[in-house]
């Protein structure tokens, strides 16, 4: 029930999906996707991951999302190497009976994912590369999904 | 053990992955940063603000104080900026 | 900014996240896809509307939700006719430059279509057909949008 | 006017679509409601429960005091249940 890829190919939602919906348990699938936005001038961006510990947190993530909602399916699927302005970046998607636990978990796995996950990106604009520095609004987001 | 580097530590340090003895007296990540940037400029560079640097244990998120030994591998990053 | 369709065809979601992340404004875009659940031994599913009144709605709800957050794009597909379970019913989904409003506004509008937009599901089972009941907890959904 | 049935009210009223006159005097949803139960038994059953339906006033949610006049469309039909 838990599908992880990180991979340079695009994915195919059409695909991703069906398999949540296959078998007809999952009423509703929630889905992200993450796209390099075209601001200040951006060329392209490289991702770097830290393979094996990646696909590890992430497992980790899901199983925390699949013990707090009652889940038919997660499929995270993030991808590395150099994208341009518009590509698709990440797919995390959460397939449920009924909505509300589809978007909580599809929220909850975001959050984790953009604070937890070992994933670095490079900026190009104008022939000049830099590190993107992480937002401390993505932790304020994973915060508020910690447990009192 | 083995250390690895990513992101900008990588390039600062110049290499992405290495294999070293563990010192005898050094117990948490903290104590190996200290012993690192003791080694060469280019350690002391990389960890100049640890408050920029992360850290895991063996392929788990671990803090300062977490314990390690002869056979970890620990990896140093910035904060991610995944998704 | 609005796409709002109505069909019996199946839809690419490949296509329409394409068409929502193009130009490189989009950040996020969070869809939700409502499927046919083979529950209590469903045989397949049968939707009327009412069409005019039903793009009329939808496109009141997007306008809203558009007024609510900042969105770059908002795609609603519907399909009508028999379906099987597992198949997709509907499409929302919602771009924005980041990922917070595209959330909360795919929620919202998903919550809103299943109380406000004219749609009507048979079910057949065991070779008989009765029209489904509207569920509470529905309205309870929607009715948390509510501004004071 | 025209008046229009959706889901089990169109298969108790046997049409999902008719035009009638408004017969005047009659200026609200809630009005045109009880003239039709008046007309013939298949409308007296359809709308017996009024709790269960819902209306539309030239394609708008409208509640059981929304004014009606000759030229409206109106339409009838349970609590929706798409999505």
């Amino acid at each position: 029930m838990q599908r992880i890829v990180i991979q340079q190919a695009p994915f195919d939602l059409n695909a991703e999906v069906a398999a949540l919906a296959a078998g007809g348990a999952a009423g509703a699938v929630v889905n992200f996707t993450g796209h390099v936005r075209a601001e200040d001038g951006l060329a392209s961006l490289t991702l770097e991951h830290y393979p094996g510990m990646t696909e590890a947190e992430i497992a980790r993530m899901a199983a925390e999302a699949a013990a707090r909602w009652p889940l038919t399916g997660i499929t995270v699927i993030h991808r590395v190497g150099t994208l341009k302005p518009g590509d698709a970046i990440v797919l995390v998607a959460a397939a449920a009976a009924h909505r509300t636990p589809a978007f909580a978990a599809c929220e909850f796995l975001m959050d984790y994912l953009k604070t937890h996950a070992p994933f670095w990106k490079q900026e190009t604009r104008n022939g000049e590369t830099r590190w993107a520095e992480a937002r401390a609004s993505d932790d304020a987001a994973a915060s508020r999904w910690r447990k009192p | 053990m083995t250390l690895l580097y990513f992101a900008w530590l990588r390039q600062v340090i110049g290499s992405g992955e290495e294999q070293i003895t563990l010192p005898p007296g050094i117990g948490d990540v903290r104590g190996l940063i200290t012993h690192l940037k003791g080694l060469d400029a280019k350690y002391a560079q990389a960890f100049a603000d640890e408050g920029r640097i992360r850290t895991a244990v063996n392929q788990h998120h671990a803090a300062l104080d977490a314990p390690v030994s002869d056979g970890d591998e620990i990896a140093f990053f910035p904060p991610v900026t995944g998704g």
